[in-house]
């Protein structure tokens, strides 16, 4: 049973945001009107998040592109009080939007603030709709959504190796943001397969995961900066 | 009203005479208090349409608040209800006999409030149409399956609770015959206060406020491992569910010292609720600002005191950043008021437990706003520090909604059913002296008997 | 206990509950069947049967040309991602190229061309079919011959490097006239090479095989020529540490280039040059110059006899002179050590390639300045070498045949341009503006706007309003009404680049020559024609000398036919993947060529199939990509400098002064204006994707704003996030104000090219001095001084 | 409490004793419920023929492949369009109605547009592809007898729905994973 995980090399990112664009064309995340945004409605699975430090001109930037961790031991799923939210045989931890009652107990519970809330129902204008993306459902309002490793690739993938008659393959499977990452910063794959780099990345002396001391397991891991 | 049902007023005795008055007469203050609360209330059910049928964007919630006046006004009101049954309860089983008249008018706050308080959670939801995946897909991990449980519970048990002390009562409607008889009738149950049927019922009760005390802890308890079984700043504490506990009767103790305050004013009740009421109440709430006080301290002094940068920033935020005002006020109503108004005999009247009353139930409401804002603007996450929250007119409108509708409840009922027990009452004044002198006797080595 | 169930009133209040009850088991039947779905779910693949297609292409919409991949299912383009196979981006992608489907589906995009029917401007229009936009234009444009001017047509033209550019100069030519003006991002790049190397053209950073990567201002993360490249440079041998090139940039604010750069230097504005100087002065006093490549290839490093004898000093002579760290400190506000520090990483870190942004060309002094940085890669020999400066050749396409030429266009093109060029550059838009707006009957009759909206990207709109209210007919070409093309007669739009066939050479900065093609990943659902086949069309249709000149049926056939020059050229390859792609450039380095198809046709089917065409060797050993000067030397002090201004100035380029008067207090913050890697052009709105989440710092939403120190702002009393106008003597406009530590204290940082949501522009090149470079009529865009307002 | 369970069961039989009370609830629950799934269900699918798909697969032996074209390799199989028709309904085929309707659409080259008759929600990820082409799952398994219908039903023969899907997926041994399914 492979185990999909994310490294992420902070010192290779250059933090353009290619990814949290090809995310939302991927995902079918609609925009919120300004005024929404001003109220911090905006939905982005993935995110860079940055902070400059330091005054002029002694600037530091702290960042680091943060998707949904999928922890080992997530304690969103813990909370949720319908299965809404729960993790996979394969360390996904999915959304199922059509069970979730819009609670948001998932979203305090989760330390990395990943899970994002439908105030209102997604729009878009009318001749946006054409590049909706097939494989993934447009959520209701009043839904939580989130990054799913675009496990819909995945199903594809399966689909498309066993239609092939053959094993998966590394190349097969790769989210929306590890594929439009110019830098190559993002590495996603199985992180119990040897063959897969994120397998041999992980165990990079630079590897760390956010907020470890919490316990949750993420499997999205970061190469810190070198200096 | 009838004349008729006057006239049959006038020939009961004294004390039924004197709390069924408010069954059969009604003023037109009271026309007019229940008009403005209805309308309030009408204007928050708008509110409400308003978000359903636009989504909860019609709220200021936002990330990472994600939790905003509807999860306070939960808390909070799920709080007051522990007024009534845990309060009486404890009460009944300590025999403290100046409870009588105070009982009904706190089970009354309970039953109501509760209703109020356990629709919040659910004008919170994304999805109310899907609130029956509750039942449906439950699952018993989740702290808000427990609250579901605890608090349909609760809401069962208080309300038999209030019913079957009611019981005696009823009967004595139906057979006054002063409003609707078939209603009482039915409720009524065919009681006839027979020495048997008494002696059952007394036991019931009595069974009963043993049993209600531990399911009124457990929801309180409950409520404050909502918040304790996540990993946020300042939620995440052992302490929660006692803290959450102590508040509740405390604010619950500060909700029927303002009804009683009201009842006694607006039905002149005068001789029910007398001085000592008011002081006994006035030492309990004493001692509650005091383990306010305690709790609260303990909770922040140990947060202080680890230093974790996480909570610290959510401390900070409380003690001296943007939510300093609302604690402080917090701090000035739920201990300094009380404290300065309890802590002197010549206050501990119906005019200061009143704004020591008003000053918790403020205080213990900013309470709960300063554990669920603070908290949600300030993740662990620390790049998403940029919350924000300012309530929505949708928001502020479904709160009014909501008092008023409870405080509407409350008097509509008091028009329906006697708000002071009268058979207890009857009994105080019958078993009671007796009852009383023989258990002050049994407290006392016996007296010697005279060398003959 | 009497009996109760008589009453009437009770067994209604049963009956009430138990319907009641009812009712509710049959909405819990109705929930738990999943009978319905509301509406708002209703987006699902519906009929369609999901057919998905991946087709390779190149992406236009910037300088970059980047490859591309789309994803289209049932006829729609759902997602484009990056073509592994590319070269240059190597299967990366921007947000900008990633966010380009919203811009294809944009709901305010036009379909069909648009006549003017109300006044200019007042936005009342009238829809023409194809052919009749045709057909009015081929007549207007018949009329300009049969009165004999044909020189009264001019086109300005945006950024089309390659045939597009190719077939409206073939068309201009052609038809007779000379007022053909690119306005394709002018840098001054290539005026610095011209004037230093003889060689007027762009030059090339090898950024992956250099040691350091040395930016003065230029924005490589951002809206450089080609982020994508630095992108690949800066992350590609992340594993081996030795390889990684360094990247140190030089910025007046902490830009996203800087933040992620592994250094930040700042620098006071206008001082990029004075730094540059005091590395020179540090490598020159430690000896650290490439002393044999300054005496073989370089001229006027030292001092030398003029032809009246007497003796000029060189630029060491100059640098030693006015170049003293303790004084470059002083005036750039960098530390001393810093200085011999960078000097030192310059000198031990090499190959080190100082790269010349805008923010230094686009000054009164512009072009000494650009000169002062390269002369960092000319101290250090970093010239013509691997990890260096170099000047790559275009791709070997066929030629278009000559044009055919008659009496009256040999007239037309012997006829003086409307814009002159400038003493070192090119005829541009700022010049045609000037002189259309400068006499009373304008000298151009039909003007052409191909991808330009000067009016929202030139800091002369005033000029350019003038100017366009002169010419009689003023044609647009682009899919939105922007705000040029609002003041437009005649519009008729382009298809989006998903949709057409063109060519995407990549950009200058690109050490070897890259020919992509964009092909149609979808058929427009609204018909129209791209502009490149109007043209041609166009050209059909006048028959004639233009006819002739033109003669394919359509843009596709055009490029198939500019192919066959790649196919005979016996070097390069379509597109491979790393491995072909080096294996190549190692045989053709002996001296060999893998041919890749058998015929041409093949060729031509792998080209487009790949994605287009690479040649992956350069030739470090070509004299003629060093200098091309009348000495062959590269001149430190150039001669044409000293022929184009006699006196002090051209003695001595390398001085700069950085004493700008400041309109008193009046306007006490200093503009300072760049462009944003989410939009660089600012002739189309922003994707919503990109204008909700323009920037990763600072947190901005939808709202155009100016960056302003916190402190700065504590002064004003302004406070995070207050709207404000941002005010010069020669204009305001409204923006909302952020704090930015990473903002100098007296400046004001101004991203340039955003809109409001209601689509206004917000736009701080229309409050620059209009102060220029005379050598390359740059506008300078950092000496003018604003202050902030409330709103 | 002993006396409250006796007056409880005498109430019951009161009730029972009466069963027309029984009746008039149970009546009224029928109706409720049985509207709120009628309104809910809305008035079933029309099509703009009335195809036979007795006639085309059982007489003719037509492949189910003919019309449906993307069933083995799309998400959706795709319905006929009016080419499709129009192979074999150039000319008058049989004698019916319906079958000249469709030749004189044919004749008139007006569109001819099916509507989708067993839906799924938007948020299943559901292909034919990976049920039919590799699967190898017949039609009959989830559509029922549709081949054998002579009239366009106006509902589905099968309602398909989670548990529908779920047996088939526990029967078979495959993926119970809902983000295998969910999307």
């Amino acid at each position: 049973m492979p185990r999909w995980g994310m490294v992420i090399d902070l010192d290779r990112c250059t933090g353009c945001a290619a990814c949290e664009v090809a995310c939302k064309s991927e995902n079918n995340i609609a925009t919120v009107a300004p005024e929404q945004a001003a109220l911090g409605r905006t939905i982005s699975w993935m995110r860079v998040m940055a902070e400059v430090e330091g005054e002029f001109p002694n600037n530091t930037l702290r960042f680091a592109p943060r998707p949904c961790m999928h922890c080992d031991n997530p304690p969103c799923v813990k909370v949720c009080p319908v299965e809404a939210t729960y993790i996979s045989p394969e360390g996904i931890v999915g959304q199922i939007y059509p069970r979730c009652i819009g609670c948001r107990y998932c979203a305090n519970a989760c330390p990395y603030t990943v899970k994002y809330f439908n105030w209102y129902a997604p729009t878009w204008p009318e001749s946006e709709r054409a590049h909706l993306n097939p494989d993934v459902s447009v959520r209701p309002k009043g839904v939580i959504e989130k990054c799913t490793f675009c496990h819909h690739r995945l199903q594809k993938a399966r689909e498309e190796a066993r239609a092939e008659g053959r094993e998966l393959r590394e190349s097969d499977y790769q989210p929306a943001c590890a594929e439009a990452c110019p830098t190559r910063a993002i590495v996603f794959g199985d992180l119990d397969n040897p063959r897969h780099r994120v397998s041999e990345l992980r165990h990079d002396p630079r590897a760390m995961r956010l907020m470890e001391d919490l316990g949750t397991e993420p499997k999205v891991y970061y190469l810190t900066p070198r200096t | 009203m009838t004349d008729d049902a006057r006239l049959k007023l006038r020939a009961l005795p004294d004390d039924a005479r004197k709390l069924l008055a408010p069954l059969v007469e009604t003023t037109w203050r009271f026309r007019a208090a229940a008009t403005v609360l209805g309308a309030i209330a009408l204007w928050g059910l708008t509110a409400y349409y308003l978000q359903l049928r636009f989504g909860l964007g019609r709220t200021g919630l936002n990330q990472p608040e994600y939790w905003g006046i509807y999860i306070i006004d939960f808390v909070f009101f799920i709080g007051i209800s522990h007024a009534g049954t845990l309060i009486s309860a404890i009460l009944r089983i300590s025999k403290a006999e100046w409870r009588r008249s105070i009982t009904r008018s706190a089970e009354f706050i309970t039953v109501l409030v509760l209703g109020f308080g356990a629709i919040q959670p659910i004008i919170d939801l994304g999805r109310p149409d899907r609130l029956l995946n509750v039942f449906l897909h439950a699952q018993l991990r989740s702290p808000l399956l427990w609250d579901v449980i605890s608090i349909g519970l609760y809401f069962g048990a208080s309300t038999i609770y209030l019913y079957l002390p009611m019981l005696p009562d009823l009967a004595i409607i139906r057979d006054a015959g002063i409003k609707a008889p078939r209603f009482y009738r039915f409720l009524a149950a065919g009681y006839r206060d027979t020495p048997a049927q008494r002696a059952r019922l007394e036991r019931v009760i009595g069974v009963l406020a043993i049993v209600v005390i531990p399911i009124a802890v457990s929801v309180h308890t409950v409520i404050g491992w909502i918040f304790a079984m996540t990993l946020r700043p300042m939620w995440h504490s052992t302490i929660f569910g006692p803290y959450f506990v102590m508040g509740a009767i405390y604010s619950g103790i500060a909700a029927i010292l303002i009804a009683m305050v009201v009842l006694r004013r607006a039905y002149g009740f005068h001789e029910y609720f007398r001085a000592v009421h008011f002081d006994y109440m006035g030492r309990l709430l004493l001692l509650f600002s005091l383990l306010w006080f305690y709790f609260t301290f303990a909770e922040y002094l140990t947060a202080f005191y680890g230093a974790e940068p996480a909570e610290m920033r959510t401390f900070w935020a409380k003690v001296r950043g943007p939510f300093a005002a609302p604690f402080w006020t917090m701090v000035t109503c739920c201990f300094v008021i009380p404290l300065a108004l309890m802590c002197r005999r010549a206050t501990r009247t119906p005019g200061g437990t009143l704004v020591a009353g008003v000053a918790v139930v403020i205080g213990m409401w900013l309470e709960r706003f300063n554990i669920v804002v603070p908290t949600s603007v300030n993740p662990r996450f620390e790049f998403e520090s940029l919350g924000h929250y300012l309530p929505s007119w949708v928001e502020l409108s479904i709160l009014a909604g909501t008092f008023a509708g409870f405080i509407l409840l409350y008097m509509v009922a008091t028009k329906f059913f006697p708000i002071i027990s009268i058979w207890e009452m009857r009994e105080g004044r019958e078993a009671s002296v007796r009852e009383v002198a023989e258990r002050v006797a049994g407290y006392l080595p016996p007296e010697p008997v005279a060398a003959d | 206990m009497p009996p109760l169930a008589h009453e009437p009133g009770h067994l209604g209040r049963r009956r009430f509950i138990l319907t009641l009850g009812g009712g509710l088991a049959g909405l819990a039947l109705a929930e738990s069947c999943d009978v319905r779905w509301p509406a708002d779910e209703a987006a699902g693949p519906g009929w369609a049967p999901g057919l998905e297609e991946r087709l390779n292409s190149t992406c236009l919409v910037c300088p970059s040309r980047c490859g591309i991949r789309g994803r289209a299912v049932d006829g729609r383009l759902v997602g484009i991602g990056g073509n592994q196979l590319h070269p240059l981006s190597r299967g990366g992608i921007c947000p900008r190229g990633a966010a380009a489907v919203q811009t294809l589906y944009h709901p305010e995009r036009l379909r069909t061309p648009l006549l003017r029917v109300g006044a200019r401007g007042a936005g009342r229009w009238r829809s023409l079919t194809p052919n009749g936009a045709l057909t009015f234009l081929a007549d207007r444009l018949q009329q300009l011959r049969a009165a004999g001017r044909p020189e009264a047509l001019a086109v300005l033209a945006g950024y089309c490097a390659g045939s597009m550019d190719a077939v409206w100069r073939q068309f201009l030519r052609a038809f007779g006239s000379p007022n053909y003006v690119a306005d394709a991002y002018p840098d001054g790049t290539d005026a610095i090479m011209a004037a230093m190397h003889g060689i007027p053209q762009r030059p090339s950073y090898d950024l992956e095989r250099a040691g350091l990567v040395l930016s003065f201002g230029a924005p490589l993360f951002e809206a450089w020529w080609s982020p994508l490249q630095a992108y690949v440079a800066f992350g590609r041998p992340g594993e081996e540490r030795e390889r990684h090139p360094r990247f140190i940039q030089v910025d007046t604010r902490f830009s996203r280039t800087a933040a992620r750069a592994h250094e930040w230097v700042a620098v006071r504005p206008r001082t990029h040059a004075i730094l540059a100087l005091g590395i020179a002065y540090v490598l020159i006093k430690e000896e650290r110059i490439d002393a044999d490549f300054l005496a073989r290839h370089v001229a006027g490093f030292d001092d030398w006899l003029d032809d009246r004898g007497t003796l000029q000093p060189g630029y060491r002579s100059l640098v030693l002179r006015h170049y003293r760290t303790e004084e470059v400190s002083a005036a750039t506000g960098v530390p001393i050590e810093r200085i011999v520090g960078l000097a030192k990483m310059v000198a031990d870190r090499g190959p080190a390639v100082a790269v010349c942004g805008a923010d230094v060309t686009q000054a009164p002094d512009g072009l000494p300045a650009g000169m002062a940085v390269h002369s960092l890669n000319v101290l250090t020999g970093n010239i013509n070498r691997p990890g260096g400066v170099l000047f790559r050749d275009e791709p070997p396409l066929a030629a278009l045949p000559p044009a055919a030429l008659d009496a009256m266009t040999r007239r037309g093109l012997a006829r003086s341009p409307v814009a002159l060029p400038a003493p070192l550059g090119a005829p541009n838009a700022r010049r045609l503006a000037e002189e259309i707006a400068a006499t009373q009957a304008s000298p151009v009759e039909v003007l052409l706007l191909y991808y330009a909206n000067p009016l929202a990207s030139s800091s002369d709109g005033a000029t350019w309003t003038a100017a366009l209210s002169r010419v009689p007919l003023v044609v647009s070409f682009s899919p939105f009404l922007d705000e040029t093309t609002s003041q437009a007669d005649l519009v008729i739009p382009d298809l989006l680049p998903a949709e057409r066939w063109q060519d995407g050479p990549a950009p200058a900065s690109y050490p070897y020559p890259v020919w992509g093609i964009a092909r149609p990943l979808v058929t427009s659902p609204g018909g129209g024609r791209s502009t490149g086949d109007l043209i041609l069309a166009l050209a059909a249709r006048l028959g004639g000398t233009v006819g002739a000149s033109l003669p394919y049926v359509d843009f596709e056939a055009l490029l198939k036919a500019r192919a066959r020059g790649l196919y005979d050229a016996r070097r390069g390859m379509p597109f491979g993947d790393e491995f072909e792609t080096e294996h190549q450039q190692q045989m053709q380095e002996r001296g060999w060529w893998l041919a890749s198809a058998p015929d041409f046709e093949a060729f031509w089917t792998a080209l487009v199939e790949r994605g287009g065409w690479v040649d992956p060797f350069y030739d470090h050993t070509d004299p003629t990509r060093l200098a091309r000067t009348a000495g062959d030397r590269i001149e430190l002090i150039p001669q044409q400098l000293r022929r184009q201004a006699d006196g002090a100035e051209a003695r001595d380029p390398y001085r700069f002064r950085t004493d700008d008067d400041r309109t008193a207090d009046a306007f006490p913050l200093r503009l300072n204006p760049y462009r944003m890697s989410t939009l660089a052009s600012g002739t189309v709105g922003l994707a919503p994707w990109l204008a909700e989440r323009p920037t990763t710092f600072p947190e901005v939403h939808w709202i155009p704003w100016v960056e302003v120190h916190p402190m700065t702002a504590r002064e004003l009393g302004l406070g995070d996030g207050a709207m404000v106008w941002v005010v010069s003597i020669r204009g305001r406009y409204l923006a909302q104000m952020k704090h930015f530590a990473g903002a100098a204290r007296d400046v004001v940082n101004a991203p340039y090219g955003l809109r409001h949501p209601d689509g206004t522009l917000a736009n701080p090149l229309q409050l620059l001095d209009g102060a220029t470079d005379p050598l390359t009529d740059l506008a300078s865009w950092c000496t003018t001084f604003v202050r902030l307002e409330r709103a | 409490m002993g006396m409250r369970v006796a007056w409880l069961r005498r109430r019951v039989a009161q009730v029972r004793a009466r069963p027309g009370e029984f009746g008039i609830v149970a009546a009224a629950l029928l109706v409720v419920s049985g509207a709120i799934v009628a309104v809910a269900q809305g008035p079933g699918v029309a099509q703009p023929i009335a195809f036979n798909h007795r006639k085309h697969t059982q007489d003719l032996q037509l492949d189910c492949e003919l019309c449906h074209s993307y069933v083995r390799t799309g998400a959706h199989p795709g319905l006929p369009s009016l080419e499709t028709c129009a192979m074999c309904h150039q000319a008058t085929q049989g004698t019916t109605r319906e079958a000249a309707r469709v030749t004189e659409l044919v004749a008139q080259g007006r569109p001819l547009t099916f509507e989708k008759l067993f839906r799924l929600p938007p948020h299943v990820f559901y292909t034919h592809r990976r049920h039919v082409g590799i699967g190898r799952l017949e039609c009959r398994n989830c559509h029922g007898n549709i081949a054998l219908t002579t009239r366009p039903p106006a509902r589905p023969l099968v309602k398909i729905r989670m548990g529908f899907c779920l047996d088939c997926h526990r029967r078979s041994g495959q993926t119970r994973d809902c983000i295998a399914c969910h999307r």
